[in-house]
């Protein structure tokens, strides 16, 4: 048991630190969720890869640092102490690339990858269908083959960042009539702007573009773009959502960052005593996610492969993130109601915690059978 | 004792109902939030026209007299159908005016209140006034006097994109001193609380009707316990505030009516939270017409009074 | 819509008022699930019942003063704001007395009854058996005919009172193989001492024997102890433990009174803020209750039925009821882990609120399904 | 950065649980609860045997060195075996005893401490002393002093029977002034965070074990998603309580004791609420085993530091 860094990590935080003491802006940047802020945010993405701290975990040779995860951990703690802007190559970068890495060939590495790093492509998700939610497996968008590629049709939704984005990935029926409906799936990326995609950007909540339709009408995918075997999507897919769910989607930093924000702004407003249980277990959860995560990263460098537990992960920072924003909106009080606080976007970004990457209710059901052994079968 | 609403009341939900029913309020609160205030308007001449705001001012300035009941009844149905625009406020400034030692403002300004002519907001100075820029008449509060502002600030959008709350400009013309706030607060608490559970109830039905006809594995998801016991625990929550705010409408008692702002509202976020997880992605975006209820339950939580704020009325009560 | 009493009410709460401030004891009695505390409860039922307090709402002629349900409310609220003894009777009382008034002979509520109210016949429950918990239809304990009557046999358990009362009530299979499960099952009262009736007290989780175990051989009831028509039970058990679950089981004064004792101990304790919330919740919660009691006897003095709807009644009271105990043991610090302070045996009691009497799983199944029109069958 | 027990560690974890597992612990705390402590006298000396109490005694005491993420472990195993007696407290007082300025004290009671030859209770002036009829190192504290207190009242029922709470008689021998309380009670909120943990999987383990063989309605409970996903809950709790629990060890700054300390009992208390109301009625039998895990989750929460103390340590580290 050894709950230090480094002190190599701790150099590596250091240069971090210093970084981004001298490279994050000092006024926040324009929503994401804007076209505006999409642009800031792309730049921002081109800045920290032109000192290479966008990919931090990447090889070298794609832009990275080879940062482990402990040392990826370090950079994500020290990322939102500094209230760094959001990363839109999120998707990209902790869904797409991880596959890629595991499952792509040497030449889509190369052609994708860069281009992701420095921002110049930002990529959204396409999971989601208007009727499969939860039941992912019953996708009826297609792949057709067609001479030196395929052609892609249906409906895609909940397209995160492809209102502003440039190309997208996601899973497409390539074998109708399987005997289960998660065979016969193939994984694809393609084009936002090839001939046949329409994008019809939806409104989140606070009415900001977070995602997007995606109607598909025949357009041609190259060969090049399919990832893995066709038909072996749904299993490829899987190993980048157990990714998606665990380690990398929320990095303890966040919650770090946030618990402290909370507890300044509590300190600021005068220590109000009825608030203050709620504050502290902000503060609490934070540590034990950080713990938590410290525990499974030690795991998987001791070659254990993370399995269900991501449920637990999944559970707790969803709920978590909530919570202590509905305490900060409290502490706001009538001022809570107000869209442009600096806790409104995240607010509303948190309450689609529990419902994506899995609901919620999904996740408590993979907990009580794989983890615990339950009867499966009736819900 | 009968804590019952009585024929008429039923009967007068009902129709308000099924009038705001075909009116089309979606469309109404879209345009609204975007401040176009034809619809808006238009709705607010029909709901006045029912009858709702004369049950906020006594019948010497052209109400039916003060009637808290009726008008949580009604307040029930505007927030079960969204109904936009300074609905609260404009009973608010009602109970203000109504109660002033001077009665000349009274008779100037309520009159077009209750027929709905015009439309009221009221803040105290500091607190944001509701659709400022809609209104005729704007109450501006200090401690100690009560102004008809002469103008107003720009629109700070609230989570609720509905609500669309300005400051006051201070000044212009007095209308009293020592102004009745407490009495104002009753009302304003009083009608946001029935406003709020009318937004729960509406979610709690829009959700219902959801997951019976929403199929995931093969199955409506309003067949899974976990779906099930959730809108259950909306169920009560819902069904132990109504009772609340009927009550505190009985007796306008200030902890009871605390009690019935924060039980309401608490009733109506905890709702708007399980309509949300229980529609997954669709709930979350603005187009999809859920999204109107989810905002303002958010909202209404803070309005005219913090939870914290009404429970420390409902311990010192 | 009139929320206030008749003055004829409020002349009849005067009246237990001054009756409880003249007779209430000065001390609490010893707990009634001790053979000491069992006495002196039965003893203040006798003391109760001279003045006719024992059974207000009941007809005069078997004791009572024909009060309806408001008037039965104010005599609960000043009963429990007076700080008066826990009711040794009220299994009797709430569960077997209206079922005698609704399925009962003349002979039999003339027989009964008077005992009943006195105190000098308590009065136990026996439904559920190890078996049939939440299940209650799959109950196996036999009644089989004999020459003038019944020879039951089995075994039932968690009978409430059994350890120190007299007699008991439950269901029994009077006919086996019928095509459902609660069919032929006949609903009879038995003598705790008859011949052939072993009682072995169970301990609840303070040690105290609350419940027990009942071993039945043969114990012979006579023809005059079943209650409307043999094989019926279920239907005539369904609609005592509607009201159990309905209007009678936990009166608004109980919880208004709990409610101000914990205000007024948060309040000598100098108003600690961190409990404030919770405080006000309690305070607020016994008021929602009290006007939901209100709503619901108006309906049903106005001739309504009360049907699924006191399931919402159920899932309220019991959980209001542990938060409530719950926070006056945390102003209560460490002293609140003692065993004998004043909330002790009262949370320990709460504790089986959403178990009894319908588990609160059952009970959100109920609300689901019949009030909100959920689909039935998956569980 | 190796956030993982060692294979010793959990070697040591598994071989407690095994020995536990073997002795019967049930009756051991019935017994206990009774006041008969000769079963309970024998089970402490298997785990002192095992090197429990070593671990938080300094080698130079013989002692094995002050390990408090190995004792950690080892709480956790007493914890889930409801082992009775005064566990946090005799390490609490180690650790006192390893602090105090003069030597002697701890040279002439430490070793009896680390082989299990003797228990010990400690209390600050006031509160409770866990088990001081069962002791023979009763330890009186003061903000100013520490004395071996000469006796001991009656014993206090507990919710948890086996908790038997006395007081200290005042006076007794005087064995340090300044006591370093801070440093104790660090150890003793350590230890209490660890034994609820293992409180709270021991409740999840056999809900989950009963739920799995209790039918009703034709089909084992467990299959019902209302108890699957309360379970669910349940074991996140418990999950999250776990790292807070070892990091507090790893670190032992207050604030992550604290942190540790609440988090693993209010964990261990929902999961008793949980357990509680899946088996129903049996679970709230004293007779059914369950019920020696389930009041001590309750009494745990408050020993040793409420939750409101605890927090109050985390707003302000």
């Amino acid at each position: 048991m050894d709950l230090t860094n480094s002190p190599a990590d701790e150099a590596f935080r250091a240069e971090a630190r210093a970084w981004l003491d001298a490279h994050v802006p000092a006024e926040p940047l324009p929503s994401l969720e804007t076209e505006e802020g999409f642009a800031a945010h792309r730049a921002w993405e081109a800045e920290l890869a032109a000192d290479r701290w966008s990919v931090v975990s990447w090889p070298e040779e794609f832009g990275g640092r080879g940062a482990d995860v402990f040392r990826w951990l370090v950079f994500e703690e020290e990322y939102y102490a500094a209230g760094a802007p959001g990363r839109v190559g999120q998707n990209g970068i902790s869904l797409l690339a991880p596959t890629l890495f595991e499952h792509g060939t040497e030449e889509q590495r190369a052609r994708v990858l860069p281009s992701m790093a420095t921002g110049e492509t930002v990529w959204a998700q396409a999971w989601s269908e208007p009727e499969a939610g939860s039941d992912l497996a019953s996708l009826t968008s297609r792949a057709v083959r067609t001479d030196g590629g395929w052609l892609l049709s249906g409906q895609k939704t909940w397209s995160s960042r492809a209102a502003f984005a440039d190309r997208a990935f996601g899973l497409f029926r390539s074998e109708p009539g399987t005997p289960r409906p998660h065979q016969g799936l193939t994984y694809l990326m393609f084009d936002l702007h090839a001939p046949g995609v329409t994008v019809r950007p939806i409104g989140r909540l606070d009415g900001k573009p977070a995602f997007a339709e995606l109607f598909l009408d025949e357009v041609l995918v190259p060969d090049e773009d399919v990832i893995g075997e066709p038909g072996q999507g749904w299993r490829i897919a899987m190993s980048t959502t157990a990714e998606e769910r665990g380690l990398t989607l929320r990095s303890p930093g966040r919650f770090l960052a946030a618990a402290d924000r909370l507890a300044a702004l509590w300190r600021e407003g005068g220590e109000d005593p009825f608030t203050r249980d709620r504050v502290a277990d902000a503060l609490i959860g934070a540590r034990a996610y950080q713990l938590f995560t410290y525990a499974a990263a030690s795991r998987s460098a001791a070659g254990e492969r993370l399995g269900p537990e991501s449920s637990l992960n999944k559970v707790f920072w969803s709920e978590y993130d909530i919570a202590l924003h509905e305490t900060a909106l409290d502490l706001l009080g009538e001022e809570g109601e107000s869209a442009d606080t600096g806790w409104s976007e995240s607010y509303v970004f948190s309450l689609a915690g529990p419902v994506y990457a899995g609901t919620n209710e999904i996740q408590r059901d993979i907990i009580a059978e794989r983890l615990l052994g339950l009867p499966r079968g009736r819900r | 004792m009968r804590f019952l609403l009585d024929t008429e009341q039923r009967a007068f939900a009902g129709s308000l109902d099924a009038m705001l029913t075909a009116a089309d309020t979606p469309s109404v609160v879209r345009d609204w939030s975007r401040g176009d205030h034809a619809k808006g308007r238009a709705l607010w001449s029909r709901v006045a026209g029912a009858g709702v705001f004369a049950l906020a001012v006594p019948e010497e300035y052209e109400g039916v007299g003060r009637l808290p009941l009726d008008l949580a009844v009604a307040f029930v149905e505007l927030g079960r159908h969204a109904v936009p625009g300074p609905l609260v406020e404009t009973v608010t400034a009602a109970a203000l005016l109504s109660e002033l030692g001077d009665p000349a403002p009274a008779k100037r300004l309520l009159p077009a209140l209750a027929s709905g002519e015009s439309m009221a907001t009221v803040a105290r100075r500091g607190s944001y006034a509701l659709d400022g820029d809609a209104v005729a008449v704007r109450l501006s509060l200090t401690d100690g006097e009560v102004r008809l502002s002469p103008g107003h600030g720009p629109v700070r959008a609230s989570l609720d994109p509905a609500r669309r709350r300005t400051h006051l400009h201070p000044g212009g013309e007095l209308l009293a001193t020592a102004p009745p706030f407490a009495t104002a607060l009753l009302w304003a608490r009083l009608a946001t609380a029935a406003q709020a559970l009318g937004v729960g109830l509406a979610l709690l039905d829009r959700t219902v009707a959801y997951v019976r006809q929403r199929t995931q594995f093969g199955v409506p998801i309003g067949s899974f316990q976990a779906v099930k016991h959730r809108l259950a625990d909306a169920k009560v929550a819902l069904e132990f505030a109504r009772p609340l705010v009927l009550g505190a409408a009985a007796t306008l008692d200030p902890a009871d009516v605390a009690a019935a702002k924060v039980t309401a509202c608490e009733a109506a976020y905890t709702t708007a939270r399980t309509a949300l997880q229980l529609h997954g992605a669709i709930g979350y975006t603005a187009e999809y017409d859920l999204s109107l209820w989810l905002t303002k339950a958010r909202a209404l939580r803070t309005a005219w009074g913090t939870p914290g704020e009404c429970r420390a009325v409902v311990v010192s009560g």
